[in-house]
């Protein structure tokens, strides 16, 4: 038994809205050693975000509601902790990255502020001591230290996800998450954002999960690889398993939707339909209705994980009947 | 641009105002002036003169504090909204403070318990409230706290019992919008990116309302204060009708059933330059709660 | 010989589109509690104004006086009791529906008529238009929109017809700034590009295509509209600037009645409890539709 | 942030207490030798010139004195005047008293007397009130000459006006514009806060020792909602409520701790008709009208049952007056209008302004109705409603009348034919009633006037050109403790001599 830092078991959570439940998660198993990175990949509307919430238990309810399932991070059972031990918890253990740095600080108040809180709080500094901490972890992220005083309108995108980082990384906690970190930025930012965040990463040997629907970017920073699909774990396993050993038709179609670097004449086969209503998911797999392989089993029961090997596991009808079922994938990243 | 707005009011006030019918001269001089005094008083007033060149000596006069005399009582103007404005002014004030120390918390409370029960019964009322005409609330409240309880007087201006009934039933229509706007400001705050941030670096619940949620949510609730003042100052006239009150809102409605041209038009121009303050307050104020606006006042 | 039919074509899209946009908004309204029971209660009054003559006689219930039965406490002949003329409130409050919807739709009518052109205008002109426009509104907004109405009417003198001039006028800005900001949104989208790209001209684009498609906002501020129109309408009349007696208005109602609170609350309770059931109905119903037109927002 | 809160509550808090600690300092409790009189209305000037309304009257009273003024029976009596005679019949000299000072110390000429007539005449309020008055002329120090354009019985009640009252010379000359009144009343000037209030504070040098104030201070306190009014009488707020709202009596009466008086008044409320006008040059017509109208029901809705029938065209207490012919009988009214030739009735408008004309108008309409008239109600407002009856445009109207104690300051403005575009406003042009007023006027002996007044009031109810309505009742509540409460025939009267 490894030593991991977060175990999520048979995860489901749903949405009570008033024009029906939408099941965001519906069984997520997700296993994380320390300081590997865990790639989650999937379409907009997958759940990524939601199970990055759920582990910080910060899923807004209403309308959210875990229906059942157990998180466990750093050998702490989330769902059973207090609001207050949550609060200790977060920003301490396990801190986020979110989405769009545009959004994701306060612009009423300073910079040096907002990454001192978090200094305050968890290590219970008095407030120079934490401003003069913040100072450090902001030139930590390549930001001056005299533009504490400034406001976040008065940063530029990248900047602003690097105080982001900087309040994320300000406790050194265990675990990080980020949620497309670098999808709201410019791509020449975009590498040196990915860049800082696997050098700090190693420098302060966290555990990281990488939310991500951009491959390229899982396979430069990621150690294992899940894709999501419509609330449920479709394949999940090392770098390798998943890119190189690709098993679920959904994996396959998210690969055949990127341009190949290497062979820029190879043609784009984009996945058709659109992903199931959440509100009314099929009994059967949810992405019966896209799959090119699909069979009549695949529109009435719901597909079972199937392994290949200790990390590396698919939930797909096509490996039940024939286990050594081969995709007919048209290209395969070296 | 607050002088050439209310250089814009005062001739457009001063222009409805100049239609009503009806001679001023005679209206001063009453019934038994003669034919000459009459002609006499028009040139002495200039009433014969251009809209334009009665606005231009208007606005001179204003610009030395002078508005002319009322013509029913012949006093200055100026001399009586100065005395009567202070009246307005507590009331008016007092009520816009009354709004917002209720005002804010129930919708913050309203808006971190969405669909609570809180939440319901504050929305209906706070519906309610800016459904209920002011001069009927005014009634009622002195029905039940006048006649009835006693516990406060109906209607003048004596000590601070006397302004709790009309600064409340003035307080009611703002108090729900401001309400309403606290509430949805605060929904779609705390629903923001930057408040997961905060929850995500451990700040306690209470502090991610009240330090990161609230100053953000308080600046469209800032708006609607200035907005209410406006609504706050109309509102005014029919309190201090109702209740008696010594204030311009009273002046105002007095001298308008006195066909008391100069004083209604003082009344308006005072109630707008107000209303225009408040809004260049609201201005500076709105720089300092939000950092992203580059105050030009300060 | 082309154009005629793509047009045609092309309204046809729309119209199915709104229609079916509408549908959409009416099955959410429908899903709001509080819009139905407001629009429950609006149709009571409108049921009341439209069959008024069979529900009492405008002459003899309304108007007739009985000094022998004057102030009597609300009964089985008198639901609501009879005022200081021996009128029976309940017939007064009936006809008084007429008029409080009469004037506080055909007010906004102006409103919208006047403020909408001037928004379109300006929102689809730009440039110096809307400037100038919006400088001359900025005036108009300066002025509490109360007070507004107050001076108007002052200054015309009171009745039915100035003292819907004058609430309309008073909040032409108020429609100007919604009808332009609803014609900024719309404007540059495709259709319309499209419209002008065919050669349409700028009328018929702003009638045709721009106003239809910017409506969902308009709608929800003219319902409000009409709600605090019926309001000012009232508070006019209670200061004696609006409805002259012996018409029955609530608000003047209120004025009569108010001398005699102290021993006969009734004769003030029913009229406010009129104006409160129909500008809350009318609020209830103008935020459902915004919750409906605007599902995001819920 | 925080400190931004901190900060703007305590912008907030401290704002509060300043307008907090602005309301606190009237708070004070009253002591029992001040007394305070609610009026209905805030007066309109402290310059006993510059306004011709009774609120205002009620302080230029106090702090200003007349060469005459009117006693609680409505008989002239003299207030600053010594002594006066009539040398000739258009020719009055009159000696004021030696050693009046003003409230500033200087003592009162007949500088000031002669300046303050003169200014009188010309001062827009007031200057139809000495308009008989031809000139002044300084006699000696406190003797002046008033000479009259002809003989005029009635002139010494022209002298009680409020507008007549005597001022300093040097100070109305001066810039003060009576912003703090300088007189030589029993009370001085303290402050008059607009709307609010007015204080007065007793003048211990005083001339007149009989009639010297009483209470150290009174304040009028303005409170212009009726109910209101009464209810800071049983509070305690005031003292005194000058017009107390009729349907209020009964509660004053059963308290018993205030005390109620009541006389009629002056005022007298009419229906008046154009007589130039069809059909009421009819006089068949005029007749019918005053048998039409419920008198009863006018006074019950208008005054909640507290008023007297009005059967002539004054008020009772008058010198003269003679009950009219008529009563409340709608069949003789239809009676006369088949005799008149309108057996199915006609059409006409009422033309009126206020709300208590209004509502009194209404009442009329529905009687008016019951005789097959039909009458629609034109309401003006106040100004445009005089001058369009003074251009004769009304077909009927209906009105108030506070009269002069002298028939004739009522009569001749009234039922002269000259005044007709005056106030004649049935615009009667009628010999007889022209002569019965000019011997009145020029008659000097009381008996003498007091038959030929008679015989007006005989001929101009069988004229009929108006309809009187009813004649107010002076109502006023006190506290059961004050002392010295007097009411004239136009109210609450001689208030220096209210006291605890």
């Amino acid at each position: 038994m490894k030593d991991h830092i977060l175990e999520i078991k048979d995860l489901h959570i749903q949405f009570n809205t008033d024009e029906g439940v939408v099941q965001a998660l519906n069984g997520i198993d997700i296993t994380l050693e320390r300081g590997k990175t865990l790639g989650l990949v999937g379409e907009t509307g997958a759940g990524k975000t939601t199970t990055a919430l759920s582990i910080l238990r910060l899923v807004p309810r209403p309308p959210g509601e875990v229906v059942r399932g157990s998180i466990i991070l750093d050998g702490i059972p989330i769902m059973e902790q207090s609001e207050y031990e949550m609060e200790k918890i977060r920003g301490k253990t396990v801190s986020m990255i979110f989405q769009d740095p545009m959004t994701a600080l306060n612009p009423v108040i300073k910079v040096g502020e907002q990454i001192a809180e978090a200094i305050s709080i968890h290590q219970k500094l008095s407030k120079e001591k934490s401003l003069a901490k913040a100072r450090e972890v902001l030139e930590l992220v390549g930001i001056p230290g005299n533009r504490m005083q400034e406001y976040p309108h008065q940063f530029s995108g990248g900047m602003k996800q690097r105080v982001i980082i900087a309040i994320a990384l300000s406790c050194s906690p265990k675990l990080l998450i980020a949620d497309e970190p670098t999808t709201a930025l410019d791509v020449t930012i975009q590498a040196q954002v990915l860049e800082l965040m696997k050098e700090l990463k190693q420098k302060f040997h966290m555990a990281m999960v990488m939310i991500s629907h951009d491959l390229g970017v899982v396979a430069e920073v990621c150690d294992d690889v899940a894709i999501m699909y419509a609330g449920k774990i479709v394949e999940q396993g090392s770098l390798e398993d998943v890119f190189l050993r690709t098993k679920h038709p959904y994996t396959e179609g998210l690969f055949n939707s990127i341009p190949n670097i290497d062979d820029r004449k190879a043609e784009l086969i984009p996945i058709r339909g659109l992903m199931s209503d959440p509100y009314n998911l099929p009994s059967g797999c949810p992405f019966f209705d896209r799959c090119d392989y699909a069979m009549d089993i695949c529109r009435t029961e719901k597909p079972v994980k199937h392994s290949f090997s200790d990390t590396h596991f698919t939930e797909c009808h096509l490996y039940t009947a024939q286990p050594e079922f081969s995709l007919k994938s048209k290209k395969t990243k070296e | 641009m607050l002088i050439p707005v209310m250089l814009g009011v005062i001739f457009l006030v001063f222009f409805i105002i100049s239609l009503t019918p009806g001679d001023a001269a005679s209206m001063i001089l009453g019934d038994g002036a003669t034919e000459e005094r009459i002609i006499e008083l028009r040139d002495d007033m200039g009433l014969d003169d251009p809209l334009i060149v009665q606005y231009g000596r208007y606005m001179w006069d204003l610009l030395r504090g002078n508005m002319g005399d009322s013509y029913s009582t012949g006093r200055s103007v100026a001399g009586e909204i100065v005395q009567r404005f202070p009246n307005t002014f507590k009331l008016t004030v007092t009520a816009i403070f009354l709004s917002v120390l209720i005002s804010i918390p129930i919708g913050v409370i309203s808006a971190t318990k969405q669909y609570s029960l809180f939440d319901n019964i504050g929305m209906i009322l706070a519906l309610v409230g800016i459904s209920m005409p002011s001069f009927w609330t005014g009634l009622i409240l002195i029905i039940i706290f006048a006649l009835n309880l006693g516990w406060f007087p109906s209607g003048g201006m004596k000590g601070i019992m006397s302004l709790v009934l009309p600064a409340f039933t003035l307080a009611i229509a703002s108090t729900a919008s401001i309400t309403r706007t606290t509430r949805s400001s605060m929904l779609e705050v705390i629903r923001q990116d930057y408040i997961n941030t905060a929850k995500a670096k451990g700040v306690s619940r209470r502090k991610v309302i009240t330090r990161h949620a609230l100053g953000n949510a308080l600046i469209p609730a800032v708006t609607v204060i200035g907005l209410e003042f406006g609504i706050l100052l109309g509102g005014a006239v029919l309190t201090e009708t109702v209740f008696s009150w010594p204030g311009i809102g009273r002046l105002m409605v007095e001298s308008i059933q006195r066909k008391d041209t100069p004083m209604v038009l003082g009344c308006v121009i005072i109630f707008s330059l107000s209303f225009s303050i408040v809004n260049l307050i609201i201005d500076i104020l709105y720089a300092y709660i939000d950092p992203r606006i580059k105050a030009n006042y300060t | 010989m082309s154009t005629p039919t793509t047009t045609t074509y092309e309204k046809h899209t729309l119209n199915t589109k709104k229609k079916s946009q509408w549908l959409d908004v009416w099955k959410r309204l429908k899903k709001s509690r509080t819009a139905v029971i407001g629009l429950i209660l609006i149709l009571v009054f409108l049921m009341l104004a439209l069959f008024a003559p069979f529900i009492a006689d405008y002459e003899k219930d309304a108007l007739g006086m009985n000094v022998k039965e004057r102030l009597q406490s609300p009964s089985l002949t008198h639901w609501f009791g009879t005022d200081e003329f021996g009128r029976d409130i309940f017939a007064r409050i009936v006809y008084g529906t007429r008029i409080s919807l009469f004037v506080g739709i055909i007010s906004v009518s102006i409103a919208l008529s006047l403020g909408g052109t001037l928004g379109a205008i300006a929102g689809y002109y730009g440039g110096r238009i809307d400037n100038a426009i919006m400088r001359v509104l900025d005036v108009l907004l300066a002025i509490p929109t109360i007070l507004l109405a107050i001076t108007i009417v002052a200054a015309l003198g009171a009745s039915i017809l100035n003292l819907m001039i004058a609430v309309g006028i008073s909040n032409i800005p108020g429609f100007a700034r919604v009808v332009r900001a609803s014609v900024l949104s719309v404007k540059d989208q495709e259709y319309i590009e499209s419209a002008r790209a065919i050669g349409a001209r700028d009328h018929t684009i702003i009638l045709k295509h721009v106003l239809p498609n910017s409506m969902a906002p308009i709608v929800v501020f003219a319902t409000l509209k009409v709600a605090s129109a019926i309001m000012a309408t009232s508070s006019l009349s209670f200061i004696g600037l609006g409805i002259q007696p012996p018409t029955p208005e609530w608000g003047n109602m209120l004025a009569g009645g108010r001398a005699y609170i102290r021993d006969h609350m009734y004769i003030v309770l029913s009229p406010g409890l009129a104006i409160v059931l129909t500008v809350l109905s009318l609020n209830l119903i103008g935020d459902g539709l915004r919750d409906a037109l605007d599902p995001k927002l819920k | 942030m925080k400190n931004k809160l901190v900060a703007l509550s305590l912008i907030f808090l401290f704002a509060s207490l300043l307008l907090f600690a602005g309301g606190n300092q009237e708070g004070q409790q009253v002591a029992k030798t001040d007394i305070s009189i609610a009026l209905s209305a805030d007066i309109t000037s402290l310059d006993p010139m510059g306004h011709n309304d009774t609120k205002s009257e009620r302080v230029s009273f106090l702090l200003f004195n007349r060469l005459f003024r009117l006693n609680t029976d409505f008989e002239v009596v003299p207030d600053l005047a010594e002594s006066w005679s009539q040398p000739s019949p258009e020719e009055w000299v009159i000696k004021i008293k030696e050693g009046v000072l003003f409230h500033d110390g200087t003592e009162m000429t007949s500088e000031d007397v002669k300046y303050s007539l003169d200014r009188s005449r010309e001062m827009p309020k007031v200057q139809q009130v000495l308009s008989e008055v031809n000139s002044v002329e300084v006699v000696d120090t406190y003797t002046v000459k008033i000479t009259t354009n002809s003989a005029f019985a009635p002139f010494l009640y022209t002298l009680v006006h409020a507008g007549t009252s005597i001022v300093p010379k040097a100070y109305a000359e001066s810039d003060d514009k009576f912003a703090s009144p300088v007189g030589s009343g029993p009370y001085t000037f303290v402050e008059w806060v607009s709307g609010d209030r007015v204080v007065l504070a007793k003048n211990d040098a005083y001339f007149d020792a009989d009639n010297m104030g009483q209470s150290a201070q009174i304040t009028f306190k303005v409170i212009p909602e009726g109910t209101s009014r009464t209810i800071a009488l049983e509070t305690g707020e005031v003292d005194v409520v000058d017009e107390l709202p009729t349907m209020d009596i009964g509660k004053v009466e059963d308290a018993s701790d205030l005390t109620l008086y009541q006389k009629p008044s002056t005022r007298i409320n009419f229906f008046a008709m154009n007589t130039e006008k069809e059909p009421f040059d009819n006089i068949l017509v005029r007749q019918a009208l005053n048998y039409a109208v419920d008198k009863e029901a006018i006074i019950a809705v208008a005054l909640d049952g507290a008023g007297v029938q009005a059967d002539s065209v004054l008020a009772p207490s008058f010198l003269g007056y003679k009950k009219g012919p008529y009563s409340y009988d709608p069949e003789q009214a239809k009676a006369l209008l088949v005799k008149a030739g309108y057996p199915d009735g006609f059409e006409m408008s009422i033309m009126t302004s206020g709300d208590e004309r209004k509502r009194i108008a209404e009442i009329i309409q529905a009687n008016f109705m019951d005789i097959g008239v039909t009458a629609s109600i034109e309401m003006l407002e106040w100004g445009t409603f005089i001058d369009s009856v003074l251009k004769g445009l009304e077909q009927s109207l209906v009105l108030g009348w506070t009269s002069n104690p002298d028939p004739d300051a009522t009569l001749t403005p009234i039922f002269f034919s000259g005044n007709i575009g005056g106030m004649n406003f049935s615009r009667i042009n009628d010999p007889k009633l022209d002569s019965l007023l000019k011997a009145g006027r020029e008659e000097l002996d009381l008996a003498g006037r007091a038959e030929i007044y008679g015989e007006f009031h005989t001929y101009v109810m069988e004229q009929a050109p108006f309809v009187p309505l009813f004649v107010n009742n002076n109502n006023v509540g006190a506290n059961a403790g004050l002392k010295g409460v007097e009411l004239s025939p136009q109210g609450l009267w001689n208030i220096e001599k209210i006291h605890y």
